[in-house]
């Protein structure tokens, strides 16, 4: 099994998410993060002081899949995700040994 | 609430009853109700307790204002809270600077001060006379201009609220001046100014049409141009809720406007130096409480119902409902017409905020149901408790001041609309308007606040 | 506070002794303080003074709700902040449509309008007399009645925060009902409505018993019967602290509670038209801002000493249990009296808090060491200042009230418990009140809010 | 303001005043203005009107505690919000205390109780006549000293905001018992307790020099011993802002300070009881509204012409600004007058809170700013619109006090810093004082709160 | 060494933290998520208008651990986590190749 | 390329960051998380009670680097973010396979 790790924009999220689930993806755990890149933060005024915000608000998702289905999913949220504009964020690919369903027991391709 | 000029013969009325009043024989017939009642103080003293009237309700109409931005910074998303804040002491800060430069006078020509006799009055900033002579009127001048603002602040407020999240900062600070300055003046005038709807006999005591009312057409007509928030309505006629950032300031703001009405109603009997006139006070704070009360049970009741769960924003717009309801007539209602005319303003808010929504016309906070249509209601009902109304004349009043605010603010919005512009880009308004216009986040340690997962 | 009747005879007493007032001699007699301050101002000066304290007491005890409801929503955790926000609004106005209903003319059946004589009153809604013949007391019916329901309301306030997480929104609302209904009205009859405590001497000016102690008895069943919080109490006696949401929320809403006591205590007075008692609303002010300083710096001291950090919630506390202390007789004490009632209540407060834990009684925002406790410890006091009260009597009215009070509401309480359960389930609690109940998350977007990590 | 003697006096007017005025033919004569004037109400009404006034005056002031404690907490960052509660409402009780035991009388000693004529007065407790027989001035004792408490707690709440988030609670706190009960009394008993620059014809209305500037002397003198936050200054000039956590919160705060500052100015009047004195106050109540006004919209537009965007956190310091600036003189500017005064201090926030970064004195919340530049302002304009004042010796009377405050806050804050210390270390600061000396975390569940990504 | 990643219930955080003290782990690192699976998010109602939330809350706990320690730690969790309610969550194991101590730059197994 | 996964202290998130820009990574992620390892947590009183606070806050940065830059990368890191007082945190290294831009669609090391 594979982890696909997709940095993206917020915005963004509910259609990755669908674009997943017609894929037959059912899921997937996303976590609010700063992302830091190519897209330079902005700098703001706070009574009369600039300062810089370099980091921008990103959703990190993280979804397991079962190893031949790795390049659909990328597909996918490459498109679902990508609005041509700098700072659409990547995709990292890793592998997973194991997986585990706590409920069940079940473990690998079953338990996702 | 009568004209200005009405108040001032009530003014002298206590001049002329008086010297029966304070002679010796007085306390004796004091005693016999009839008397009691005629009999005022000395004119000092109703002075005094006039301008006292205007003080008190004064102060706590300006903090209705704070009402608004708790209200309003509880129902948007985070990322435009602090653009909420700045348009809501913003809009209070030019409502007292234009309706001292233009409004007042605009409202208040007196007798033979009219432009357009009782259509327009004159354009003259105002200035207060030395104290030690400001004997024109049975109140102090200034406590009557302080009272008379804050009302013209409030209709301002009923604005900010439906248009949040999505105009631009500076468009909606310009059509707060002409609204201030001018739109609410003219139509005020035709009541409270003693022009020609006041001649008529329409009735509206403290403002469900002239204020609550003409807020929410102005709302309307700015909803209509500016169009819903990115986002609200799918492409299939689905609606897509945007919860409210903060339920507590949403909560706190309720109350603050609840208390502040007190004032707004209270204070619209317009004077205290009589017996009659403080129970007066009394039976309008009894009953703008009991509509309120009635508003809040009727929303919690009917969302439980409807919806199988209580939903704490419909319930602190009822209580908004139901004070808008009893607004055009606080005094006459028995205490449970109050219950009931208050009930049907929250009957109003269950119904047509989804309305509204089904409309595709998009109300962040839900002003136009409370304020516009509460307002419409409060004001033909007056005909059911107050006798001098009837409800032609009502529905006259409620049309001629909703088809001029309307048609006025319509214009004004489609001028700024095709000049300077009213929205932002979409990607300032997915972002928020507090990064695109402001500069600083709300709540800038609060999770990424701009959006939830 | 002496019964409406008291008052009432104090309106005529203005009434008679204005004869010998407005005479022309009056002026120089005036400057001898003796004659000063048996002369009463004219009768409808008296009657509009008495008017007004009651109206401005009235909205400042009004807006306590609003301070209850940001106390709470404050000390309440995220998941449980909008159920919190509506149980407060929902309880005020509830409050004031029973206290119309049924509960005024139950508290103040007058001479003789007892159905059982000074034990229980009638049952008859309130209704007002016409402004224009409203003599038949020294001040306007409504503004009793409004002054009267806060403070129905705010005893009803204090039920809410002890049982704040963990009940279900109907069956308090329903207690709240009977509570401002029956509960309340009944006990207060026998002091304020001139019943039997009333004739036996009990004193109790404001309410450290009728209102605060009745209050804290109400909710103390409660919890009894409720039980704690999921997890709050370990197997083996562990106490695991659920630390409130926002501590700004809950400063705020003290300081809104510790302004609206003004209202509470000072309005008390009851009349305001004569010197003496003008000068005696004045002297309560500082006495009651005085007992709640106190009560803020002895529990900053103690906690810091005790627990070698500050605790804010406990200084909030000791606040509201100085405030509590002083309102059984803020006007006898002298200003270093008042100061030494309110310190104990911020001593009661330290050490109460800890000790209600240990008995594993749940009281979320501490309600009753604050309102319970203090409240019996300033009934008791009143004999130490006030040499018409003994401590004996006021044992008894404060034994009597509080079983009566105790058993009245476990009664209720248990009939709720046993028909339609008082508890969400445990997987509702630990989602969160608002989730099962209200359906929006009092914070959407900060955090997950409704667990910390 | 003038003087407490001045004001015994104005009582006593009234008194003789009345032989004429309560005759029968007063009625007629009340139609002639000149004589409405000066004829007074009957002694007992005037007392009770001018009581009235202070503790309206007095609950509106004693709110804006809540003011500064909400502004404060959304200025600061969350991990400190928790302690500026607590210093909010610890140093209000703190001043009740201090102002009780020993503040008052040392600042109003009377003619004859002066330790050092008219320089410093007496140290005596207060304690309050019995009201039957308080007679002694034209308003009850108790008011009086309840309104003089208020404005002494003000000057204290405003150090608190300079120097947030790094000074330890303890040695703030002392600070605030020798500021409430000694320093601000001896200044304030120059002038309102009519001693050597009242003598010298310095006029300060409501206290922009008493009040406000001796905040902000003593802030300064704080700011300066205790050094700028961590990291808030880098080594080459570099200035890191920390934005505040909670807009609406600072809002709320603003508009409660607003709301409070009617009855800061207006009750400043110190009479209520006849036509002028009523006029007067709505006089007061119109400029301080208009100059809090145009102190916002200056400030609006001037940070968006110069920063590209509107900086909330100004609109709310201009508000401020435009409030402290009319304080000195809310009474005899035309309402104009008012606007300009208010607009000049939305001026000196925009310019002057980048100054002092740029000087490294770091003030978190623009106290120094909004209360002593400012305040200075408000009190030399004082020349323009009163003839009775002359800059010369307002000038002097700003120079003395501010020496004299800044020298002996100095000395104290001195004393403490090389006693028990008033910095946290590194570790606490940077963790935040919440966790550090008062234990909880004032929004636990709203992410890590502590810093921001 | 080997990264266990284990989405749980948020209540359950405190159960597994424990259990896994006891199994001798000292180190952990814990995240807010959101998650998205067969246990399906509800629909609310605001303001009249119905709304789908799928995603709930999670809590997902990070550790690493000796290989060898793998299956017990794997037992540990899958145990104190257990509901048997749909949405216990999963356990993902993949391989952890260095690890680094920064107070001490001690490396791999003795950094944990 | 490698994950480089570094849990640091809070308040070292802006000299790491700045000493990895100047060693020319420019990307990074950014988490808030709560750590609980040999630091122990501490103990507090709320209204008269104690209770531990265990997990404390820390920072999770996700860095993907060339495979040839990770020694230079943890140097950085575990310099920049040392104390030398416990809980500093920890630097955990695993393997990407595969790397998406999602804009571009470019993969692998320029994609980073
Ligand atoms: N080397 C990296 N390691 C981890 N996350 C990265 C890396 N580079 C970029 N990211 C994440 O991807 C987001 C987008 O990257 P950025 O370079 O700004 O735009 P783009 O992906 O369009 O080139 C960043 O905000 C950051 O969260
Ligand atoms: N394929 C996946 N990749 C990543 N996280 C997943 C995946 N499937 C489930 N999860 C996480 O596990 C949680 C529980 O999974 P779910 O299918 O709802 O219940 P169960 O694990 O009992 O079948 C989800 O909320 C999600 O956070
Ligand atoms: N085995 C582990 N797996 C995952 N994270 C860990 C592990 N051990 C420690 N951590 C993280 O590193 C942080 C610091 O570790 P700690 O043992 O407290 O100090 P130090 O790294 O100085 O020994 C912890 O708070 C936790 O977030």
């Amino acid at each position: 099994m594979k982890l696909l790790t997709a940095i993206i924009k917020p915005f963004k999220l509910e259609e990755v998410r669908s674009a997943l689930t017609d894929l037959g993806l059912e899921g997937m755990t996303v976590t609010e993060v700063k992302g830091y890149g190519r897209q330079k933060g902005h700098t703001e005024i706070y009574r009369g002081a600039e300062y810089a915000v370099s980091f921008l608000p990103k959703i990190k998702i993280e979804i397991v899949v079962p190893s031949e289905q790795v390049d659909k999913a990328i597909d996918v949220v490459q498109t679902a995700a990508r609005t041509g504009q700098i700072g659409d964020g990547k995709i990292f690919v890793s592998s997973i040994e194991r997986t585990v369903r706590v409920r069940t027991g079940e473990t690998d391709e079953t338990a996702l | 609430m009568t004209s200005m000029k009405n108040n001032l013969n009530l003014g002298l009325a206590a001049f002329t009853v008086l010297a029966m009043a304070s002679v010796p024989a007085f306390a004796q017939e004091a005693a016999a109700p009839t008397v009691a009642i005629t009999a005022a103080t000395t004119p000092n003293v109703d002075y005094i307790f006039n301008t006292v009237l205007f003080l008190i309700g004064g102060f706590l109409v300006m903090w209705m204002a704070a009402g608004f931005a708790m209200l309003e910074a509880g129902l948007v998303r985070s990322k435009n809270v602090a653009m909420q804040c700045t348009k809501n002491i913003a809009l209070y800060s030019i409502a007292g600077l234009m309706f001292w430069a233009v409004g007042y006078n605009l409202m208040y020509p007196g007798d033979d001060g009219w432009i357009v006799a009782d259509v327009v009055g004159k354009f003259l900033p105002v200035s207060l006379p030395d104290p030690a002579s400001d004997t024109g009127n049975a109140y102090a001048t200034g406590s009557d201009w302080f009272f008379q603002m804050v009302f013209c602040a409030t209709t301002c407020s009923i604005v900010s609220g439906t248009l949040a999240e999505r105009i631009k900062l500076w468009p909606f600070l310009i059509f707060c001046v002409v609204l201030t300055g001018i739109i609410y003046p003219i139509q005020g005038s035709w009541e409270w100014g003693a022009g020609w709807l006041d001649d008529m006999g329409f009735s509206d005591f403290a403002g469900s049409t002239l204020v609550h009312s003409t807020g929410g057409w102005a709302a309307l007509a700015g909803a209509l141009l500016l169009g819903a928030r990115a986002g609200k309505y799918g492409p299939n006629g689905e609606i897509h809720p945007m919860p409210g950032s903060s339920m507590p300031l949403a909560t706190l703001g309720t109350f603050i406007l609840w208390l502040g009405w007190f004032g707004f109603n209270g204070a619209s009997q317009l004077a205290l130096g009589t017996l009659e006139n403080a129970s007066a006070v009394a039976k309008i704070f009894v009953n703008t409480n009991m509509a309120a009360a009635a508003g809040v049970i009727v929303a919690i009741i009917l969302t439980q119902v409807i919806y199988g769960k209580v939903d704490l924003t419909m319930a602190l717009n009822g209580a908004l409902a139901g004070l808008v309801s009893i607004t055009a007539e606080p005094l006459t209602p028995a205490v449970w017409q109050a219950v009931v005319i208050g009930a049907v303003g929250g009957v109003i808010v269950v119904f047509t905020v989804p309305l509204l929504d089904k409309m595709r016309i998009d109300d962040v906070v839900g002003a136009i149901p409370v304020h516009l249509i509460a307002g419409i209601w409060g004001t033909l009902i007056v005909a059911w408790t107050n006798s001098d109304a009837n409800v032609v004349t009502q529905a006259i009043g409620v049309g001629a001041i909703g088809a001029f605010v309307f048609i006025a603010s319509f214009v004004v919005w489609a001028f700024l609309k095709f000049t300077i512009g009213l929205r932002p880009t979409l990607e300032e308004e997915t972002d928020g308007l507090d990064k695109a216009e402001i500069g600083i986040e709300a709540y800038p340690e609060f999770g990424t606040g701009s959006q939830r997962i």
